[in-house]
């Protein structure tokens, strides 16, 4: 199976090929690296910009008014915070000139823990981002639902944040993307770049490389603002998104052959707009809830998805409803020591379900 | 330039000096909250409104506008009263429904991407649609307007750096209006440079100082300015020296400044063109006097058209799928 | 009774002469202006820094690393989201460095709408600002307040930002500052700068002017994480700040007056840290609460003090707990009906009450 | 320059570059998480260091680095076990206490301020520092390291009009380390200038670019520099030309880049002085083993040493009152 950096260079090619993406740029997101991560290999309408996260979300919004379709790439999400003026404007554009421009734009980063990344290559961004009005804000867990919510953000004609998770790039899907070929080898071969031990042996195995991309890709597409349900429960519904998803799903195993606790898990893949429906529906069938993510805790998206189960969900909720978010600190440590006293882990989300499932009021 | 030009120049700046004066004084009353515009830039700007290239699409400039282009947007064809709706926060307002400050446009159909009051975020975002017109090949340029203050953004070096790519250059037209002041503070205050072309001069690009305040001066320069952009496909950055005839804005007062104190481009054309026997004294006056009650009179239209709905915040948030 | 303006200005003049502070800058923060909204006139350490927000935050972060005691400010609340990147480093430098290089500064900026400000004079930013860990926040809502919370934001020595609301910079105070002058006009003349009708004559007019600062003011402090009861209440809690103290006072009056609604009103005046303990207290006393602010409501500030009431109060309210803040759009307009169409009003904070307190589960 | 001069710098070269050695070594193990700092740099960075004014407070320069400093570091007189200590994520960080990359230094008494991450943002950061040197007087100068790449950030414009503002220059010493690359991303690629001097001299101040693979050259080159800025009180704008022989970082191998394709100024350097007798090749091999073998042994030292427990993670967020 694809991985999930495979599965968006899939679906960045589908794009530029079927769906009118004309710039896929950023740092180092050309030849001859395509992207820190590989995600933007062999595609034919990539650039490399200058080192200005600033430089490419102005370039962004102008090529969206300019007519084009591009997707930009801000390399880390640790590193789009010089630019969240520049979001803004992009999210009050259509707006601020009541109706004369809209932005088709996809920006995309990765965010997140997990890969010994320390205080620059951990961050979070999703609280921060969906506080900014007028963008669209996916974030996948699965390779085929990056595939499936790249499509779309690249159909929606408003600025569209594409999150994906640092520590899943790397991480094989267990479900095929439409099209792609079912020996995952022969698809590395197919649109996986030569490497090399150093720059010098990677532009020289590159040279004149081409991708051969899978020939039967689809607009399989994710509907933005659906979640999906990952395992039905009856205990306790946990709400969480990207790279908790899969903790989540650990824990969920966890509680239920040690504890029989039934877990109803939910991956949110789109933050903005978001699927109340399917997130209510579960706390009223479960009437207990955790809502589950790994940015800092003050002022952290979580909290306004509380907000709106207790505004929904209220009297039905039997037991305190809670958020369980990264330490109040400034930022992830390099040590894994502080990486994982920072970030939610398995045995602390088991240990919040047993919280709320056991709470007598 | 002939006498068919100066004579369009001079009634195009009337007509935006009075609907500006208009403003100024909505600012005073119940017809405005706010006014802040280019009163005194009008020489430069008008020319920069004549020469462009107006239309919709990769083959027409783009214009990443400054707060003090008004006189430009007269000069491309704008109706006031579209300024004066604006002005009076209307929902008629064309470019943003009663939401935003004056000289705050935005019109697709002449490529006038929204103005924004962020200051200088406009360098960094031009570099996109020349990106799109260099590839699209044709003469449309980018051009994009400031002051001088705002050359301290970061953003002024985005601009200037994303443009000067090896064999990547872009076409855009850098415009610097520099009246010597940011809000209260002089340039020299805040600057160690003569003027802010020579900062541009060292990405290596092509630079020129003018002096604003003359029409003709400014008209020639940005011909050879345009020109340049529209056929080497390499930017261009023009600095003109003007003048800030109502201060600030209205939060400054958008009173007249002391006689004498800084030139008015308006006069001085009018006094050149009497000199030519262009144009009589009384002529102008005659003009003046009925462009300052036309405005009035556009301005007791827009008075009566209605305010904005409370409902309309939810308008034009999502572009539909 | 000193205004809010002139306030901060007897605060920052007492830090300058009392508490070391060596730098007062920022946007026309220096003669002949003295801030656009005089915030800063007459004082002894102010200049005029470039218009270049990053490069005043990062000054004040140089100038503290530097041993020195900077207040910055930026001219509006609206153009800070550009230096978000830089105030995250602010805020990480004592943690990042294991504790080498504290940063004692003070970033001042002014926030929230009511001035008919249009989409750029009428940010708000505490929901964002309270997500940048590290940093402690204070807004408040009176000038007795901000007096004091701007001595204990200099004392502090950690960055501190000091946000005002826009709305209540010219409104009266009720209560005198130690050391102010009894009457107002005497207050005026002393430290108000001439004023003209042009910048040339206001220039002419401040030639050569200097204030006569009151001698008996004093460091008369507001600790930081400390709220005030505004008024006594038993029916309902309304935790709130800035210019939502003035409006929500009004409501309570016509609650109280026209309904026999007793509400107890809280101005938490500090954001980070907050006080829990004021809160919860009442909060468990009337069953009931409101968190009221201004921001757009997608991952508000209110959510977390909702998110914190719930997790410390949830089996002692007795109605659904809620939250009003701004509406969901990308920015305020310029138009009255937009304005406040998008910021609660009186009778929004009424509505409200009466559905909170009449709630029948 | 003295033949002890040239020794020392030998050494000190031959030091760091076993130590970062040693660093990348570990980035492939579970020794460390990662590894990027300054092979091929040290002809530049250690003379960097060595004319430096090295203490706490206003008298002494200000470090805001780049994080490919540690030969500087060394020069300065930085115990490499302290280098290990963070690399190795130890508690013992003397820097970070184990909460940051290598090459990421904090320390006080020597006004070097901590290494930030993001590209760049240091020198927006710089001209608060000079501004603090400028009045306090003396002769301390504010030192800002970079990239060649990171120039292309609005915080580039930011340092450098900070500190050309008219009778208000600041005593900056601007390096920028151009190593042609930014990651995989080549000069030419991103930008349109010779060198990124012609920049920065448009700006007004002093510039120069070096050879930075040559000790004489470079300790001559700052020797000036670092004197023009304590005396004039005025930034310099010095641009070295550099290696990087290790490639970006151990996120692209870390691996040595193959032989001829950048000189190595290590290497450069010994072949010097073994040509001007100065010193034996074997003499060389010998030193270069023996420092090899000591950072083997310090980071047997530093493996002994404690790693951070999970409740450290809340030290430190804020001063106390
Ligand atoms: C990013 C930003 N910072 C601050 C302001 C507030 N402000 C509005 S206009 C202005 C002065 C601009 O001066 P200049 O660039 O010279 O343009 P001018 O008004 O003189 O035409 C300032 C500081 C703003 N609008 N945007
Ligand atoms: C603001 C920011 N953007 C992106 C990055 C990711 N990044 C780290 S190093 C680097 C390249 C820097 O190149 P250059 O400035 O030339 O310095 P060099 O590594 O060559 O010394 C990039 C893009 C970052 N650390 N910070
Ligand atoms: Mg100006
Ligand atoms: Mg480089």
């Amino acid at each position: 199976m694809a991985n999930m950096a495979q599965a968006i260079r899939m679906a960045l090619h589908y794009g530029e090929e079927h769906l009118g993406v004309t710039d896929i740029f950023g740092e180092d997101v050309g030849p001859p690296l395509g992207g820190v991560f590989t995600a933007t290999q062999g595609l034919k309408t990539t650039w490399n910009s200058p080192l200005d996260e600033r430089g490419i979300i102005g370039a962004a919004i102008g090529l969206a008014l300019a007519g084009q379709k591009p997707v930009a790439e801000i390399q880390f999400g640790d590193y789009i915070f010089n630019t969240i003026d520049l979001l803004k404007l992009a999210g009050n554009t259509y707006w601020s000139g009541n109706g004369e421009y809209n932005l088709p734009m996809v920006v995309m980063t990765n965010v997140g823990a997990g890969i010994h990344g320390s205080l620059y290559h951990s961050h979070s961004f999703e609280s921060m981002a969906s506080h900014i009005p007028g963008w669209k804000i996916v974030l996948p867990s699965t390779p085929k639902d990056a595939y499936g919510l790249m499509i779309s953000a690249i159909k929606d004609p408003n600025p569209v944040m594409y999150l994906y998770p640092k520590m899943l790039i790397r991480a094989k899907g267990e479900e095929l993307i439409p099209g792609e070929p079912e020996d995952e080898r022969e698809l590395r071969r197919m649109i996986d770049a030569p490497i090399g031990a150093t720059l010098y042996d990677v532009i020289e195995a590159r040279d004149g490389w081409q991708p051969s991309w899978p020939e039967g890709l689809t607009d399989y597409s994710i509907p933005i603002g659906k979640a999906k349900i990952v395992r039905e429960g009856k205990d306790l519904t946990i709400v969480t998104y990207a790279r908790h998803v899969i903790l989540a799903r650990e824990a969920a195993k966890i509680l239920e052959n040690d504890l029989g606790i039934s877990v109803e898990l939910i991956d949110l893949r789109s933050l903005y707009p978001w699927d109340r429906e399917t997130v209510f529906a579960s706390v009223r069938k479960t009437g207990r809830c955790l809502v589950l993510n790994e940015d800092t805790p003050v002022t952290n998206y979580g909290e306004h998805i509380l907000h709106h189960i207790i505004d929904n969900c209220f009297y039905e909720l039997v037991a305190k409803p809670r958020v369980l978010a990264g330490a109040d600190v400034p930022a992830i440590g390099l040590s894994a020591v502080l990486e994982e006293a920072s970030v939610p882990q398995i045995a602390d989300i088991v240990h919040e379900a047993v919280a709320i499932t056991t709470e007598e009021p | 330039m002939d006498k068919k030009l100066k004579l369009k120049i001079l009634d195009i700046m009337i007509t935006a000096r009075c609907m500006e004066e208009r403003m100024a004084k909505m600012s005073k009353s119940a017809d405005a909250f706010f006014w802040l515009g280019g009163v005194g830039e009008e020489a430069f700007n008008v020319p920069l409104g004549l020469l462009a290239k107006v239309g919709h699409g990769l083959d027409y400039d783009f214009f990443h506008f400054h707060y003090r282009n008004g006189s430009t947007m007269v000069a491309m064809g704008m109706d006031p009263m579209d300024q004066l709706r604006q002005t009076h926060n209307r929902a008629t307002d064309p470019f943003s429904g009663g939401r935003n400050f004056c000289n705050h446009y935005a019109r697709k159909a002449w490529n006038v991407v929204p103005v924004t009051s962020t200051i200088q975020t406009q360098m960094s975002v031009a570099p996109g649609t020349a990106y799109a017109q260099k590839r699209h090949g044709g003469d449309g340029v980018t051009v994009v307007t400031f002051g001088d203050a705002g050359t301290a953004e970061g953003d002024f070096h985005v601009g200037l750096n994303w443009s000067t790519i090896k064999d990547r250059e872009l076409p855009v037209l850098f415009i610097c209006t520099n009246n010597a002041y940011g809000i209260s503070t002089h340039y020299d205050e805040v600057h160690g440079q003569d003027n802010l072309a020579q900062i541009a001069a060292g990405y290596g690009m092509k630079t020129k100082v003018i002096d604003g305040n003359d029409v003709e001066v400014s008209y020639e320069a940005l011909s050879k300015a345009y020109d340049y952009v529209r056929k080497e496909r390499k930017p261009f950055f023009l600095e003109a020296m003007v003048s800030r005839l109502h201060g600030h804005s209205s939060s400054s007062g958008g009173n007249r400044i002391p006689d004498g104190k800084e030139p008015d481009c308006l006069h001085a054309w009018r006094d050149k063109l009497v000199e030519q026997d262009l144009i009589t004294r009384e002529d102008y006056d005659r003009k003046y006097q009925a462009e300052t009650r036309r405005m009035l009179q556009l301005l007791e239209e827009v008075r009566k058209e209605p305010a904005p709905e409370p409902g309309d915040i939810y308008n034009y948030i999502f572009a539909s799928v």
